[in-house]
C-alpha cells in the first residue's frame, strides 16, 4: 500500500518536546473524590441533565442525555451521590451547567450489554450504541460521533481516515493510545467499515511516531493502510489530512464528507470498540501531564470531570516556577484561569509552562514581512485581515469579502502568530472578529 | 459689427449646448424626493449609526422610502423627532430619550479577580477568554464602550469599572452594542433609581465572584413594585422611589441618583461612607418602627417609614 | 512610433498630476476607495477625450476661421461645463452607487483643470486631430494611473498609526509629493 | 490541594523566538561587507557618511517618537538604523555633512514617522531620501570620488603614502556609458564592476560580490524570498541582452548592467524591503519585473545614468495594487472536488 503524502502549503515546524512523556506509559488515575462533569462538553447542544441533587448515580450511568440532533450523552464516571448541579467553569472560560458527583469510593459500575457478534448486527444498532456512549471526536473539535456515522445520503462516504497526526507539541497522549491500545483501533476500524460500508480506510501517523507506525502496521493489516506523514504543524487538521492523504481539497466553508471523506481520532475509535464490545461508555480518555512547570510529566487515564487541580495532585504536582496552564495543546490550547475545572472528553493535554517558556505577549505593528502568509495552511491573508480588525475597519473587510475567503475558513491553528516577529496575535483578532460577526448576526436575526 | 460674431458665437455654441442638456436630462431623468434634503437637515447629523442605518441621509432616506415607519432618531430626540413628522406630514410619535447605564459596580476592591490576564487590551479579546473578573457579567474595565462613544460620555475611573456620565450622553447607543457581555443598558432619561448589577448567574455564584452583586433577594420588590427581579437580577422599572427603599439592599446594590451620583456612588470612599452612615441610621429606624409596631400586632411594616 | 511617445510622454513624463499638477482635487478628494477612483478615472477619461475632441473641433471650425482665438478659455469652458453635466445625468441614471459614491466630485470635473489644460495644450502644441485624441487618451489614462495608484496607497495608509496632525490631507500630500519625486525618474525619457 | 489560578493569555502560547528587532539588525550586518569593501575603497569619507547617516536617522525616529508622545526607544528596534544606513550606502562618498542632514530627516521625517513609522511607510524611506537629495542636490549627488584603495587609512595611522592618483572625482561606469555610448566600454572592466575597489560609484553599490554575500545569507535565513531580486535580475538581463542584440554598437552588454550601478543593492535590500514590498509571490514577480523594467527604460533611454532608485519608488507606489489583485487562491478552492456527491 501507498506511504505516499502530499505536503500542504504553509505550516510550521515548532519545537515539539514529545520526549518528555513519549515513553511515559499511561497510568490509570484514581477515581478523585470530586467529579465535576459538565453537561456541554461537545459540540453543538448541551446535554439534558436526567438527575436530581442527592441521587446515588454508579459509574457509566447515563446522567444526561443528548439535547438534540447534534449533542451528546453525558455519563457518570464513577460511583457516588449528586450534590450540586449548576453552573461552573468549563476548560474554556465560560460557564456551563454541571453535575457535581461526592464518590463513594466503591466505583460500582452499570455498563451497557456488550453486543454479541456485532459484525452481523445492524450498522443502526452500533450508531445507536455509540450515541447512547455518549461518544464526542477526542482530538479536540468534540463532534458528535453518531453524526458522524452517519453520513447525509447526498454526500457520501466512500474513505474513512483516522488521524493518529497529533500535530501539537507536548502532546503524547493519541500516541500512547496508538502504541497501547493498537488491537482496539484495528477493532474499531472493522466496525466502522461494517457502520459505515467503507472499504477504504486510513492511518495517517506523523514520521516523528515510528514505533506507532509500526504497531498499528501490524495491528491493522488489511484493514487499512497506514501513512506516514511528514512532520509539520497543523499536519492533524482535518483538511490538510485528507490532502495528504488523499489529495482532494475540501472547498472553503465545506465538511470533509463534501469530498467524501470522514475523519476520526484514534482515541475516539478506540472508545467506539471500547462502547460496542465492552458496553463501556464514554468516561475516561488519556490525558497528557507536560512541561516545564510539572514536577513529574506523564501520561494517565483520567476519569471525565476530574477536576484538574485533583489530576495535578495525583501527577506529582506543579513546579515551583509554574505560570500558566492549559488545557490541551500548546498552539490550540486554552489558558486556564484557574486549575478548579474539570477534564473533559475534548482534552488531551494539561500543559503546564513556567514564566521562563511563556510567549512574550507585548506586541507591535505589522512588518509586512509576510511570515504569516508563507505559515498559513489555507494560504490565506492573515496580515492585513488582522490589521483590518485591530483598526476596527469592518467595512473594509466586508468590502473585500475577506470574512467570506479568509475569517470563514480560518480553524484558527496559530501558526501565522507562532512565526508572526512582532507577536502578534492574530487568532485573537480573528476570534474576535468572529465574534463580531456573531453579534451582528443575532442583531438582525 | 466686428463686436457681434463673438457674441453670435458664444450664444450659438451655449443656445445648442443648452438645448442638447435639456434634452438629455428628459432622456435621463431620475425622480429624487426634495424631502430627503430636508430630512436630513432637520437630524442631528452625528452620522453615528445608532438609528441602525449608515449615516443620517441613509436613516432620511429610510424615513422617506417607509413615510416615518422606521425607529426615532435615538439622539435627536423628540424634538427631531417632531421636525420629521412635520416634514413628513405625520403624527408625532413620543419619543423617549434614553441614556446609557453601565449596569456594574463591581470594582476592583469588591469583584474577585480570575486569574491574570496578559496580551489582552480590549473588552472583545478579554470577554474571548472569559473575562478578569470571576463574574462573567459584570464590567471588565477595558473601555471598549469609552471608545466608540461619539462624545467621550464614558469612562473607566480608578476602581475598573466604566462609568456613563448622563449629562454627556447623547443616548445613542453605540456602546450597548458594542459591550461583549452586554452590561449596558439604555434606560430612560428621568429615570433615577438604579440596579447596578448585571449578573444573571444564581446568588452563590454571584455571590462568591462579587460583594456588590444582586442575588436576587427580592427585599427590594418588597418595598416597591417599581422593582422586579427576573434571571437572578434585579432591574426598576418605574422613575423614581422613595430614596431610602434603596437602603433595603443588603449588598448595597441600588443607587438612587437624587443622593449620589452614579460615579461618586462606585468610585468615591467618602459617598460610601455616607452611604453607609445612612443605611445604619435607616436600619435602626426600621428596626424601631418594627418594635413600635410588634406590640400592636400589625402584619408588616409599610414601607419603613416611621 | 511618434504616436507611442506621444502616449508616453502625456501618461507618464508629463504625467497630468504627477508633473503637471493638474487635476488635484479628484485626485486627493475621491481617492480614499479604490473603486471610486476607477469610477471618477473613467468619467475622467471620457469626458476629457470627448471634451478634447469637441473643443479641437470648435476651434478649428468656428474660432480659427473667424479670428476669435481669444474666445477659446471661455468657450472651452463652457463647452466642458455641458459635458459634465451630460455625464452626470448619465450616471445618475445608469450607476446611482457610483453616482452617490463620487457625490460633488462629480460636477467637480467642471473645474478639472486637467480637462481644460488638455483641450489647451492640444492646441498650444499644434496637435493634429489623431495627436490630440492620443493625447487626450493617454493623459486621462495617466490620470488613472496615478489615481488608482494613489487610491491604493491610501488605503493601505487607512490601517497606520498616523499622528492626528498628518492623518488626511496632510499624509495625502506627502504621498503625493513623494509620487511626483518618483515619477521625476521619466523625465528626459522622450525629447520633447 | 488548593485550587490555584493561573495568567491567562492566548493561544498559540509559543512561539518561534523571532523577532523584527532582530530581523532588522540581521540585514544591517548582511550590508556590513558592502560597507567594508567601501571603506577600502574610498577611506575614511565612507567610514563618515555610514556612520553620520545611521546615527543622524536613529536621532531623527528618537525626536520624531518623543514628539508624537511614543516610546522613545523603539528608535532602536533596527528600523532607523538600517534605513539610514542604506541612505548612506546610496551616497556618493565625498558628500557634505549638511546634506546628510536633509537627507535623514526627509528619510525617516517626511518618509516614514509621517505616517506612523514602522509598518505603515508606503515608500521605502532611504530611496525616498535618496531620490530627494538627488533632485534637490543635483551637483553634490552625482560627484563621484574615484577610489583610492587603502591610502586614507594607511595616512590615519600615519604610514608612509604615496599619492599616485589626484584625480578626486569621476564619472560612474553608468554614466560613462551613457555620455559615450560604447566607446566607454573598454575602459570598463567587469571584474572591477564585480569586485568594486577601483569602480567610481555611491558607497554601497560598488562591490557586487559583497552585496552578493550579504543577499545570499538573507536569502538562507529566508529573510527575504527569491521572488524580488530573481525576477529583477532577470529582467535586467532579459532588457539588456535583448538591446544589445539589436544595436551593440550603443547599448551595453547585459552583464555590464547587472553588474554597474546599484542593482544588486537595489534588488536585493532595497526592493525586498517588507514594509513597501508585495506580499505574495505573483505580486513579488510581476513587481521585479516592473523594477527591472523601469530600470532599464531609465538607463537606456531616461535622462538620468542609473534609474534603479526611481524604479523602486515607483513600483512601491504599485504594492498596494498588486497585495490586492495578487492574491492566490485559499486552499481546497482550487481543485473542484474529485467527488460531486452534494456539491452545489
Amino acid at each position: 500500500m501507498t506511504t505516499h503524502a502530499n505536503p500542504f502549503p504553509g505550516g510550521i515546524h515548532p519545537a515539539y518536546h514529545k520526549d518528555l512523556t513519549r515513553g511515559c506509559e499511561t497510568v490509570s488515575m484514581p477515581v478523585p473524590k470530586i467529579l465535576v462533569i459538565p453537561m456541554s462538553q461537545h459540540l453543538g447542544a448541551p446535554a439534558k441533565v436526567l438527575v436530581k441533587k442527592g441521587d446515588l448515580v454508579k459509574a457509566g450511568q447515563m446522567i444526561a442525555e443528548p439535547g438534540g440532533f447534534i449533542s451528546a450523552a453525558v455519563h457518570a464516571s464513577s460511583s457516588g451521590k449528586v450534590t450540586a448541579i449548576g453552573p461552573v467553569e468549563l476548560p474554556n472560560g465560560s460557564m456551563g451547567e454541571a453535575v457535581t458527583i461526592e464518590t463513594d469510593g466503591a466505583h460500582e459500575w452499570e455498563k451497557m450489554e456488550p453486543i454479541q457478534n456485532p459484525f452481523a448486527a445492524d450498522p443502526k444498532v452500533l450508531v445507536e450504541r455509540v450515541k447512547a456512549a455518549g461518544i464526542v471526536g477526542m482530538g479536540g473539535a468534540t463532534f458528535p460521533t453518531h453524526v458522524k456515522l452517519t453520513p447525509p445520503a447526498d454526500s457520501p462516504v466512500d474513505w474513512v481516515m483516522l488521524n493518529g497526526a497529533e500535530c501539537e507539541p507536548y502532546l503524547t497522549a493519541d500516541h500512547r493510545v496508538m502504541l497501547e491500545r493498537a488491537d482496539r483501533i484495528a477493532l474499531g476500524v472493522k466496525l466502522i467499515r461494517h457502520i459505515m460500508g467503507v472499504s477504504k480506510v486510513s492511518i495517517g501517523i506523523e514520521g516523528n511516531k515510528a514505533d506507532a507506525i509500526e504497531v498499528l502496521k501490524k495491528a491493522a493489516g488489511d484493514l487499512a493502510e497506514v501513512v506516514e506523514l511528514p512532520v509539520k504543524y497543523p499536519q492533524g487538521s482535518e483538511k490538510q489530512l485528507i490532502f495528504a492523504i488523499t489529495g482532494r481539497r475540501v472547498p472553503p466553508k465545506k465538511l470533509p464528507s463534501a469530498v467524501g471523506v470522514t475523519v476520526f481520532n484514534v482515541a475516539t475509535v478506540v472508545a467506539i470498540a471500547d462502547a460496542v464490545i465492552d458496553g463501556m461508555p464514554l468516561v475516561e480518555r488519556v490525558v497528557t501531564v507536560t512541561g516545564s512547570g510539572v514536577n513529574k510529566p506523564g501520561n494517565f487515564r483520567v476519569p471525565v470531570g476530574t477536576r484538574v487541580m485533583d489530576l495535578m495532585e495525583f501527577a506529582g504536582g506543579y513546579g515551583d516556577d509554574a505560570e500558566q496552564m492549559i488545557l490541551g495543546g500548546p498552539m490550540m490550547g486554552r489558558a486556564a484561569a484557574s486549575d478548579n475545572v474539570p477534564i473533559i472528553k475534548g482534552v488531551g493535554g494539561v500543559l503546564v509552562l513556567t514564566a521562563a517558556d511563556m510567549k512574550n505577549t507585548d506586541f507591535g505593528v505589522c512588518i509586512r514581512c509576510g511570515r504569516c502568509l508563507r505559515a498559513c495552511p489555507n494560504a490565506q491573508n492573515p496580515m492585513l485581515l488582522g490589521q483590518l480588525i485591530e483598526k476596527g475597519l469592518f467595512s473594509r473587510i466586508d468590502e473585500e469579502k475577506l470574512r467570506e475567503i479568509v475569517l470563514d475558513d480560518c480553524f484558527e491553528c496559530g501558526s501565522c502568530t507562532f512565526v508572526c516577529p512582532n507577536r502578534r496575535p492574530l487568532v485573537q483578532f480573528f476570534q474576535m472578529a468572529k465574534g463580531y460577526y456573531r453579534s451582528q448576526q443575532k442583531r438582525k436575526g | 459689427m466686428s463686436i457681434l460674431i463673438p457674441i453670435l458665437v458664444l450664444t450659438g455654441v451655449g443656445v445648442v449646448a443648452g438645448l442638447a442638456l435639456a434634452f438629455f436630462s428628459r432622456v435621463f431623468y431620475v425622480p429624487e424626493d426634495p424631502r430627503v434634503d430636508q430630512l436630513e437637515e432637520a437630524l442631528p447629523g452625528a452620522n453615528c449609526g445608532a438609528c441602525g442605518f449608515a449615516g443620517c441621509r441613509d436613516y432620511a432616506k429610510g424615513l422617506v422610502a417607509r413615510n416615518g415607519d422606521v425607529p426615532p432618531c435615538p439622539v435627536g430626540g423628540q424634538s427631531t423627532a417632531e421636525k420629521v413628522a412635520a416634514i413628513l406630514g405625520i403624527a408625532v410619535s413620543d419619543v423617549e430619550e434614553k441614556v446609557a447605564l453601565v449596569r456594574c459596580a463591581g470594582t476592583r476592591d469588591r469583584a474577585a479577580a480570575r486569574g491574570s490576564m496578559v496580551g489582552v487590551r480590549d473588552c472583545a479579546a478579554a470577554a474571548l477568554l472569559g473575562g478578569p473578573k470571576s463574574c462573567r457579567f459584570g464590567c471588565m474595565g477595558l473601555g471598549d464602550c469609552g471608545t466608540v462613544c461619539p462624545t467621550k460620555a464614558i469612562t473607566v475611573y480608578g476602581g475598573g469599572v466604566a462609568v456613563v456620565d448622563p449629562a454627556l450622553c447623547i443616548g445613542c447607543g453605540l456602546c450597548v452594542s458594542k459591550c461583549p457581555i452586554d452590561c449596558i443598558e439604555m434606560v430612560p432619561k428621568g429615570r433615577r433609581v438604579h440596579v447596578l448589577c448585571n449578573s444573571r448567574d444564581p446568588a452563590l455564584v454571584t455571590r462568591a465572584a462579587c460583594k456588590v452583586g444582586c442575588i436576587a433577594c427580592n427585599l427590594c420588590t418588597k418595598k416597591d413594585p417599581s422593582f422586579v427581579v427576573a434571571s437572578n437580577v434585579a432591574a426598576f422599572t418605574g422613575t423614581t422611589c422613595d430614596p431610602e427603599f434603596c437602603f433595603a439592599c443588603p449588598n448595597d446594590v441600588i443607587v438612587h441618583t437624587d443622593r449620589y451620583e452614579v460615579l461618586a456612588f462606585i468610585e468615591s470612599e467618602e459617598a460610601r461612607t455616607d452611604y453607609e452612615a445612612e443605611k445604619n441610621e435607616f436600619k435602626e429606624k426600621e428596626k424601631a418602627a418594627r418594635a413600635a409596631a410588634r406590640p400592636a400586632r400589625e402584619p408588616k411594616n409599610a414601607g419603613g417609614q416611621p | 512610433m511618434e504616436l507611442l511617445l506621444l502616449a508616453i510622454n502625456a501618461m507618464l513624463i508629463g504625467n497630468l498630476i504627477l508633473s503637471k499638477f493638474l487635476g488635484i482635487c479628484p485626485f486627493l478628494g475621491v481617492s480614499r476607495r479604490l473603486s471610486t477612483a476607477l469610477g471618477m478615472s473613467m468619467a475622467v477619461l471620457f469626458v476629457m477625450v470627448l471634451a478634447s475632441t469637441v473643443t479641437w473641433t470648435l476651434f478649428y471650425t468656428l474660432l480659427r476661421p473667424l479670428h476669435l482665438e481669444y474666445l477659446r478659455t471661455i468657450l472651452f469652458i463652457l463647452v466642458i461645463a455641458s459635458l459634465v453635466q451630460l455625464v452626470e445625468m448619465v450616471m445618475q441614471k445608469l450607476s446611482p452607487a457610483l453616482y452617490e459614491a463620487l457625490g460633488i466630485y462629480l460636477p467637480l470635473i467642471t473645474t478639472n483643470c486637467a480637462i481644460l489644460g488638455v483641450a489647451i495644450d492640444s492646441i498650444d502644441k499644434g496637435y493634429d486631430f489623431l495627436h490630440m485624441i492620443v493625447y487626450a487618451f493617454f493623459g486621462a489614462v495617466g490620470f488613472a494611473l496615478a489615481l488608482l495608484l494613489f487610491a491604493g496607497i491610501r488605503e493601505r495608509l487607512e490601517t497606520a498609526d498616523m499622528p492626528k496632525s498628518f492623518q488626511g490631507a496632510a499624509s495625502s500630500l506627502i504621498v503625493a509629493g513623494i509620487l511626483s519625486l518618483a515619477f521625476m525618474g521619466f523625465s528626459g525619457l522622450v525629447p520633447g | 490541594m488548593e485550587p490555584r489560578t493561573f495568567t491567562v493569555a492566548f493561544a498559540p502560547h509559543v512561539h518561534d523566538g523571532s523577532s523584527a528587532t532582530r530581523i532588522m539588525w540581521t540585514v544591517f550586518l548582511t550590508l556590513l561587507p558592502a560597507a567594508a569593501v567601501s571603506v577600502y575603497a574610498f577611506g575614511l569619507d565612507a567610514l563618515r557618511v555610514l556612520a553620520l547617516t545611521t546615527a543622524l536617522s536613529v536621532g531623527m525616529e528618537a525626536l520624531a517618537l518623543v514628539m508624537m508622545k511614543r516610546d522613545p526607544r523603539a528608535c532602536l528596534d533596527g528600523s532607523a538604523a538600517l534605513t539610514g544606513f542604506l541612505l548612506g550606502l546610496t551616497l556618493p562618498a565625498g558628500i557634505s555633512n549638511g546634506i546628510l542632514v536633509v537627507g535623514a530627516f526627509v528619510a525617516i521625517i517626511v518618509a516614514k514617522q509621517v505616517f506612523g513609522g514602522l509598518g505603515h511607510n508606503p515608500f521605502n524611506p532611504a530611496l525616498t531620501s535618496r531620490v530627494f537629495l538627488l533632485i534637490a542636490f543635483p551637483k553634490q549627488l552625482t560627484t563621484w570620488p574615484v577610489p583610492r584603495g587603502l591610502q586614507d587609512i594607511q595616512e590615519f595611522m600615519g604610514l608612509a603614502v604615496t599619492r599616485t592618483n589626484d584625480a578626486v572625482t569621476s564619472a560612474t561606469p553608468l554614466a560613462a556609458i551613457k555620455e559615450h555610448a560604447q566607446r566607454a566600454m573598454p575602459n570598463i572592466q567587469l571584474n572591477d564592476l564585480f569586485f568594486g575597489v577601483h569602480t567610481p560609484g555611491s558607497i554601497g553599490e560598488i562591490s557586487a560580490l559583497a552585496l552578493l554575500v550579504g543577499a545570499a545569507f538573507l536569502l538562507y535565513k529566508r529573510i527575504i524570498t527569491w521572488h524580488i531580486p530573481a525576477a529583477t535580475l532577470l529582467t535586467v538581463a532579459v532588457f539588456g541582452a535583448l538591446t544589445h542584440l539589436v544595436n551593440p554598437a550603443r547599448y551595453a552588454d547585459p552583464f555590464f548592467h547587472l553588474f554597474a550601478g546599484g542593482l544588486f543593492i537595489g534588488a536585493f535590500f532595497m526592493a525586498t524591503d517588507f514594509v513597501t514590498a508585495p506580499v505574495w509571490p505573483m505580486g513579488k514577480i510581476i513587481y521585479g519585473v516592473g523594477i527591472g523594467l523601469l530600470t532599464m527604460l531609465i538607463r537606456l533611454w531616461g535622462g538620468y545614468p542609473e534609474g534603479i532608485s526611481f524604479a523602486i519608488l515607483l513600483m512601491n507606489a504599485v504594492t498596494p495594487l498588486l497585495d490586492r489583485y495578487t492574491v492566490p487562491t485559499p486552499f481546497g478552492s482550487r481543485a473542484a472536488p474529485k467527488k460531486t456527491g452534494g456539491e452545489s
